[in-house]
């Protein structure tokens, strides 16, 4: 009979989810299983819906990151209808965008992975969570993650509606101008933002960089993964969450496919197992070879680092001087270690505060004209952006009064799927000694999966 | 004014003692069902203290019977199965009021004339009589008692329009020492009927006819006549109406002056007459004709010189009775009243829409209204039928169904054409021996038992030719060369064509131009063809959908002035019939009504109800329902989106639990 | 599920459709009754859709309205009102897995109870065929 | 000083956004955390299953559980924060009404499981297996729960106390109801927070709500542009705030969109579907069957649309049938 050790549920991260790892008669770790008991079936439930409540029907996916799939979605609609937003509706799709993978991001480093590394392992004084790390760096802080968190959800209630669920989008615009009596606010909590960018990236200095424990944990194998990176670029690869194509580069860095949203399909495949409601995301043209690292096997990255390694930079300075010194400080790219999830993840802060101050001095954000109607009749459409966790795809086919009759939805975590369990498995044959285990332990191996932030929400949906 | 019915828990927190009796009607029923099942079924459900069967519990003795069971045995609520409801809920509800239970905690079960009349099988039929009977018990529980409240009310009325319809409403009401507001848009009352000349068949005068009816409307004590005066509002409901009208400025003293004229001579503004339109030329101040009523003059502001800056004042200075009021002013009058006649009378269909008639295109090409001016003593031609050049037509042809009976414009026959085109050809003969006189219509419509007789006379002494259109509109009129061009298509099809010099056209009768307004301010909706509607067709002819309004003569469909005249007397009789001074006026105990509470004013029910007994008082963030309005259809209670209308009687907790009564 | 009986809510004004399955009553027709169970309201326009979801809900295999021909509402328009409602209804009905075989409105004025007899026999035939909705 | 009142906060079947709604109560957050033991909470806190099976039974003051039941382990969770409750509230729509996720009602459960493990186009499953609801097989993996048969709101499983509305909730009624339950400020069994009235009494747009709205046709949004100031029902836009609870601060009609009913009906009308049903109806300008049929054709998916957050609520379950 193998021994079972069980993490129920496993926490600081969205939706539901259980580790359980076998080990052997040795004690050793022979499997562990990354199990997401949930499932609500949007792929089923959303045909025969009408196409136009896309938007605001599958962004309750995730109440997490319901902004990326509200812009995948109308983004699927304007190309099911054929639509072209106009300027100004797209300036505030992607401002409001921006601005929620901004906070977005800050969410998972203060209030659910981050705490793994603000808050020493061994420091027992405080919780690994959001008022551990209040109290290590001191109530101002927290204050100021509040703050400006609240300020930027402020920014998007104004923008889209809902600071949690923005409903403004349409196919071919928006459904609501911004005024430009409003952009000097928007300007002032671009700038804000961009000023506590700066300041959480010197927190990360101090407070992870410089300590010791993080340092050699980022030297651990147990943590490294050779694998492919998917993301999005712009035309001079360089990052983009909007829009864009998709580049995927293989372990050592050199570009393997890219293309646009509507070929996804002859690049992506998933399995099923029969133990999660988690399908995993591998490669179509490597294919599925089990979970191993390398170029031969199909698993492949989404999300911050792999963004980072999968694109060629940044557009804006301050982000691109960060990137470069992050791929310095790790000898080169791409990085495999899955804790500098991290550290790229406040560089995309930087990045989003830095282009939040871009849009926000940009003429056409103003424009009163912020939608066109369609005239085609639909069809088929794909939109793709890239969420905080990773690129996000809705494909929608309709009848011609456009009434949902297929769609296929993958949702960033999933193509973290087969990372996330085999990091999960490597940190448990790292820190599990002869069967034992204590609350340390654990921890180290649930960081094996929290950098990624993985939204299981998503990931079943 | 408050309904209030007794709140629900007290009623519910007593003992129910609810009682079953199921008539046996002879064996109508009791050879139809296995009545000891139905028994034991009532028997086995909460609080019914007991189920018994009777013979006839609508004789006599029944009814004894069943007042002594619910006396004797305290009963709260009661339940009988027997025939339908439409038979005897009346009936019963009476016993237990007799019994001193309230008519409403009665609920009958119709197995009768739902079960046991139309299902042979004994077995099926009891299983579905027991179905019925445990909804009933079910519902019956949930029964609130309901008391008909009762409100004063007004017994004055609103006439609006003073012509031979109106005039009678307001005479009859008079009669009764009603007090009646008489108002007229015009400066003068008598409507056409005073400026007809004379009235078929008979060709007794018109005026000389109406004359004494308008001087009693004019000096009787409970009748207002309120002229140059029009609706401007009115709010309320039967028994409780508030009326602003709205009074031009005559700038003449209606007390004062006599209209002797003398400030017609002094006037030196001169409007001219017009031929077509047959009005007479007049002075700035005058009367709109002679023998006009009342006969006080009147300043048309539009022509007199003061009115365009001037400082004339010949009339002021002209006037034995110092009568004249430059400086009065229009004015607005509340009216508290109970009831509002509507009787606007019609309006004539212009020929002009319609090229094919060629009004307005040629001289002596008139209207039937124009051509009863022309023939009119008090006439621009003192009542001499001559053309625009003043010399007497020799060729004149009568046109019918002008406007009417055609898809383009009215589908309907307006009913009264033929007869008093007929009429006018026999006008034209008296004056013109030697004319040569046509008529064209497609058919006659000559009802009435005098009708015939007046046409033959009219065939045989006044040598008519008539010509028979295919359609109505089968005709074409145009300007000849010194005459006019009738070409028409016969019934075999035939084109043929005559010259006239003088054509008079049967327009067809339409609802008064001002009809729509009048209607928007009563909230009253116009039917198709843009007359009122009926409360019903048949059976309530004058009264209108909404409760309080009634309509007299042509405002309701056209009509000849005898069905005016009946139809103004059937209205005053409705009113009188619903209102009698002094006396409360019943409501509907099954009224809805809102919970302020829930009622987020969102005002889904205020359109929908064809009564208008929900409105949201300005400045109120909730509807209420008016309960002297509202007749318990309970569309408003299905419709409410936040369950917020309380239906009484027919509630939804009520129904829910018969259903459950009838599946269960 | 054959050879189920149905059992049928109608739903019948006071005015008209009521009065018109007395009629049928009064001329002893024949036709299903014994599946039928009817329930009186004062017009058409009181069916709240809650009364017909509910009747489902409670394992009624049809629901029948039965209103005034149109332009014969006592209350002028609530039978309209009732018809305005119908076509969503059904479609309401139909995505909860319950065809229109099994939901009918119609009107039938006070003396007409030939056609009373005729639309509930009618709706009583086509769910024999259909067994109850329950196994459906 | 006393010890301080016990607080659990789960997530049942759900998005995560009634998380949200709590995280962003923001300072009054660290209030919370300051006056209460948040003694279970999965997404913030690293709190295990164990240290909830320790508790005694109503050890709990308050319990917070959003999300609707679609797996038997959800409705386990739900009875086991049930016993160790004093109270429970369904925070948010899923919990208080079955929300999106009973859209899952409209399908079978195999339905369901076909579409995304079999049939999309990027899945490839040649055994055509399916996860969940199978036995203990320690060569495949550990046991997954099984999806119910029918998704159901949380006073469907278990007895709840009070109900926080909203898809999601927004975080002023989030701290309404924890605050009430701390300051022992509880309202009657069953109290539902938000408006006790439906969205148009306090909708910005109400004033240009016309006493009289007469509709030849509806417009989906997406094929019209409208009246930023007005009422949209007037528009031909079907707006759901007559039918729907109000409390949500307008934040849809804020951002120029019509509402869509998040916070489900009022009490008094259990079924929203109906509501809203009756109120569209009434507006339709057509007295013939033929042109409603027309008119209402423009509403394509009724079925999804006036019971997109409450079908599990609704009187016929929004199932295939009613529910035994």
């Amino acid at each position: 009979m193998t021994r079972r050790i069980i993490i129920d549920p496993i926490t600081r991260l969205e939706g539901h989810g259980k580790i359980e790892i076998r080990l052997g008669s040795g004690g050793q770790v022979d499997r562990a299983f990354f199990q997401v008991p949930d499932f609500r079936g949007f792929e089923k439930f959303c045909e025969g819906r009408a196409a136009e409540e896309m938007p605001t029907l599958t962004q309750k996916i995730c109440g997490v990151c319901p902004t990326a799939h509200h812009i995948a979605s109308v983004k699927a609609l304007d190309d099911l209808f054929d639509v072209e937003p106009t300027e100004a509706a797209k300036k505030i799709r992607e401002l409001m965008h921006t601005a929620f993978i901004y906070e977005d991001h800050l969410l998972h480093f203060f209030y659910l992975g981050g705490p793994d590394i603000l808050v020493g392992s061994d420091d027992k004084r405080f919780g690994k969570n959001i008022f551990g790390v209040i109290g290590k760096l001191g109530e101002r802080i927290g204050e100021e993650v509040i703050e400006i968190r609240k300020r930027v959800r402020g920014l998007n209630a104004l923008v889209s509606g809902s600071p949690l669920y923005p409903v403004c989008g349409l196919p071919g615009g928006v459904s609501k101008p911004v005024p430009e009596e409003e952009r000097i606010g928007i300007k002032e909590i671009a700038r804000d933002a961009l000023a506590f960018a700066r300041r959480c990236l010197k927190i990360f200095e101090e407070e992870v960089l410089e300590s010791r424990e993080y340092v050699d944990l980022t030297h651990l194998d147990a943590y490294s993964l050779e694998t492919y990176y998917m993301g999005m670029v712009d035309g001079n690869n360089r990052v983009s969450f909007y829009d864009g194509e998709i580049r995927i580069v293989d372990p050592e860095g050199g570009e393997f496919e890219k293309f646009g949203a509507i070929d996804y399909l002859h690049h992506l495949e998933e399995r099923v197992d029969t133990w999660s409601y988690m399908k995993t995301l591998y490669l179509k043209g490597v294919g599925w070879h089990g979970l191993r690292e390398g170029k031969e096997s199909g698993l492949y990255r989404v999300g911050p680092l792999a963004r980072l390694n999968a694109s060629e930079g940044l557009a804006t300075p301050l982000a691109q001087q960060e990137y470069e010194r992050m791929f310095d400080v790790c000898g080169g790219k791409p990085v495999h270690n899955t804790l500098v999830y991290h550290w790229a993840r406040l560089i995309e802060v930087l990045y989003a505060a830095e282009r939040m101050g871009e849009i926000a001095v940009d003429d056409q954000l103003t424009d009163p004209e912020i939608r066109n109607i369609p005239v085609q009749s639909p069809r088929k459409g794909v939109g793709i952006c890239e969420a905080p966790r990773g690129t996000l795809i809705h494909h929608y086919e309709t009848d011609e009064a456009a009434i949902l009759k297929r769609l296929n939805l993958l949702v960033a975590t999933q193509n973290n799927a087969g990372a996330i369990s085999l990091s999960v498995l490597k940190a448990a044959r790292a820190f599990i000694k002869e069967g034992r285990v204590s609350d340390l332990i654990l921890n180290r191996i649930e960081m094996g999966y929290r950098a990624y932030d993985p939204c299981m929400a998503c990931a079943t949906h | 004014m408050q309904f209030e019915p007794v709140e629900a828990p007290k009623v519910f927190n007593m003992p129910q003692r609810i009682g079953v009796y199921i008539c046996e009607c002879g064996p109508n029923i009791k050879d139809a069902v296995e009545m000891a099942e139905l028994l034991e079924e009532a028997e086995g459900h909460k609080d019914v203290v007991l189920a018994q069967s009777f013979g006839f519990l609508c004789s006599p003795d029944g009814k004894e019977f069943l007042r002594e069971e619910i006396r004797s045995h305290k009963l709260r609520r009661i339940v009988i199965a027997g025939c339908s409801p439409k038979e005897h809920e009346r009936t019963f509800r009476e016993i237990l009021k007799e019994a001193g239970l309230n008519p409403f905690l009665l609920q009958i079960t119709n197995i009768r004339e739902q079960c046991t009349w139309v299902i042979q099988e004994k077995k099926v039929a009891t299983e579905k009589a027991r179905a019925l009977l445990r909804g009933s018990i079910k519902r019956v529980r949930l029964h609130e008692p309901l008391e008909a409240k009762t409100i004063e009310c007004c017994a004055d009325v609103l006439v609006v329009g003073a012509g031979v319809a109106g005039i009678n409403v307001a005479l009859a009401l008079a009669r009764k020492n009603r007090k009646v507001y008489l108002i007229e848009k015009e400066p003068c009352i008598g409507g056409r009927v005073a400026r007809h000349e004379d009235l078929y068949p008979d060709m007794v005068c018109a005026s000389c006819l109406i004359e004494p009816q308008l001087d009693a409307v004019l000096h009787h004590d409970s009748i207002e006549v309120l002229t140059l005066t029009q609706m401007a509002e009115v709010k309320g409901y039967l028994g409780n109406f508030v009326a602003s009208v709205r009074q031009k400025a005559r700038f003449v003293d209606l007390n004062a002056c006599i209209g002797c004229g003398a400030c017609f001579e002094a006037c030196p503004v001169s409007v001219p007459g017009l031929f077509m339109g047959g009005m007479a030329g007049r002075k700035a101040i005058h009367v709109p004709y002679a023998g006009a009523l009342p006969n006080v003059a009147l300043i048309d502001e539009d022509h007199c010189l003061r009115f365009q800056g001037a400082s004339c004042r010949s009339c002021l200075e002209s006037c034995p009775f110092g009568a004249i009021r430059y400086d009065e002013t229009d004015g607005i009058r509340e009216l508290k009243v109970g009831a509002v006649v509507v009787a606007t009378g019609f309006s004539s269909f212009d020929p002009g829409k319609d090229a094919r008639y060629g009004y307005g295109g040629a001289d002596n090409i008139i209207t039937s209204l124009e051509f009863e001016q022309l023939v009119n003593s008090t006439g621009p031609t003192e009542g001499k039928i001559l053309l625009a050049n003043g010399q007497p037509p020799r060729r004149i042809a009568f046109v019918h169904c002008v406007g009417s009976r055609t898809e383009k414009f009215n589908e309907y026959c307006s009913g009264v054409c033929c007869l008093y085109t007929l009429k006018h050809a026999h006008q034209a003969r008296l004056q013109l021996p030697e004319a040569g006189i046509c008529q064209f219509h497609s058919d006659l419509c000559l009802p009435g038992k005098e009708s015939q007789r007046f046409y033959r006379m009219v065939l045989t002494e006044d040598r008519i030719r008539f010509f028979r259109l295919l359609r109505p509109d089968a005709i074409e009129i145009r300007k000849g060369s010194g005459s006019i061009l009738i070409a028409h298509t016969d019934t075999q099809g035939e084109l043929e064509q005559n010259e006239f010099d003088m054509v008079v056209l049967a327009t067809a009768m339409e609802s008064d131009e001002g009809i729509g307004e009048i209607a928007g301010i009563l909230d009253v909706k116009l039917g198709e063809n843009g007359f009122f509607e009926e409360a019903d067709a048949r059976l309530d002819p004058v009264s209108t959908v909404r409760e309080g309004i009634f309509t007299a003569g042509c405002a309701q469909e056209p009509k000849d002035i005898p069905s005016s005249v009946a139809q103004g007397h059937a209205a005053a009789g409705r009113i009188m019939g619903k209102l009698e001074p002094g006396e409360r006026l019943p409501l509907e105990p099954m009224a809805c009504e809102i919970d302020p509470e829930t009622c987020s004013g969102c005002l889904v029910c205020e359109s929908l109800c064809t009564f208008k007994a929900i409105v949201r008082e300005d400045c109120e963030p909730t509807v209420s329902i008016n309960q002297a309005m509202c007749r318990g259809c309970g569309v408003c209670a299905a419709a409410c989106p936040s369950g917020a209308v309380i239906a009484r009687h027919f509630s939804t907790q009520a129904i829910l639990s018969e259903l459950r009564g009838l599946i269960g | 599920m054959q050879g189920v009986e149905p059992k049928i809510i109608v739903f019948l004004c006071h005015w008209c459709s009521y009065e018109g399955a007395d009629a049928a009553g009064r001329g002893r027709k024949e036709f299903p009754s014994g599946n039928l169970r009817e329930i009186r309201v004062m017009c058409s326009g009181r069916v709240d859709p809650r009364l017909v979801l509910e009747a489902f809900r409670l394992g009624a295999d049809g629901v029948l309205i039965l209103g005034c021909a149109p332009g014969d509402c006592h209350y002028k328009r609530g039978n309209i009102q009732a018809l305005k409602r119908i076509p969503l209804l059904e479609r309401i009905l139909q995505q909860n897995g319950i065809n229109n075989d099994r939901f009918k409105f119609d009107s039938v004025s006070a003396g007409d109870g030939e056609k009373y007899a005729r639309i509930a026999g009618e709706m009583v035939e086509r769910l024999r065929g259909q067994g109850s909705k329950n196994h459906a | 000083m006393p010890e301080k009142p016990k607080i659990a906060l789960y997530w049942c079947s759900g998005c995560g956004g009634c998380e949200e709604s709590v995280i962003d109560l923001s300072e009054d957050l660290l209030e919370l955390q300051r006056r209460a033991d948040i003694v279970f909470w999965p997404v913030a806190l690293d709190s295990r299953l164990k240290d909830l099976e320790a508790l005694g039974n109503g050890e709990i003051d308050l319990t917070l559980i959003n999300g609707a039941i679609r797996l038997h382990e959800q409705a386990h969770m739900a009875r086991l924060l049930r016993r160790k409750s004093k109270l429970v509230v369904a925070h948010g729509t899923c919990a208080h009404l079955g929300g999106i996720v009973g859209l899952g009602n409209f399908h079978s459960v195999p339905e369901i499981l076909a579409r995304s493990f079999r049939e999309v186009p990027t899945v490839k499953n040649p055994g055509g297996i399916l996860p969940g609801g199978f036995k203990e097989d320690s060569v495949r993996g550990p046991k997954l729960s099984g999806l119910t048969d029918k998704v159901m709101a949380l006073d469907q499983v278990i007895d709840v106390d009070y109900y926080i509305p909203g898809c999601p909730p927004p975080p002023e009624l989030v701290g309404e109801a924890v605050w009430a339950v701390l300051e022992g400020r509880l309202p009657e069994k069953g109290f539902v927070f938000g408006d006790r009235k439906t969205l148009c009494h306090t909708c910005p747009r109400l004033d240009s709500k016309p006493e009289q709205i007469s509709l030849k046709g509806f417009k989906r949004v997406h094929e019209t542009k409208w009246d930023m100031e007005k009422c949209f029902l007037p528009q031909g836009v079907i707006c759901l705030g007559p039918a729907t609870r109000g409390g949500c601060d307008s934040r849809c009609i804020q951002a120029n969109m019509p509402c869509r009913g998040c916070f489900g009906p009022l009490e008094t009308m259990e079924d929203h579907g109906a509501g809203i049903l009756s109120f569209i109806a009434s507006m339709i300008d057509a007295e013939h069957e033929d042109e409603i049929r027309r008119i209402t054709d423009a509403i394509p998916d009724p079925g999804g649309l006036f019971y997109r957050y409450s079908a599990p609520h609704s009187i016929l379950g929004g199932g295939k049938g009613p529910r035994t």
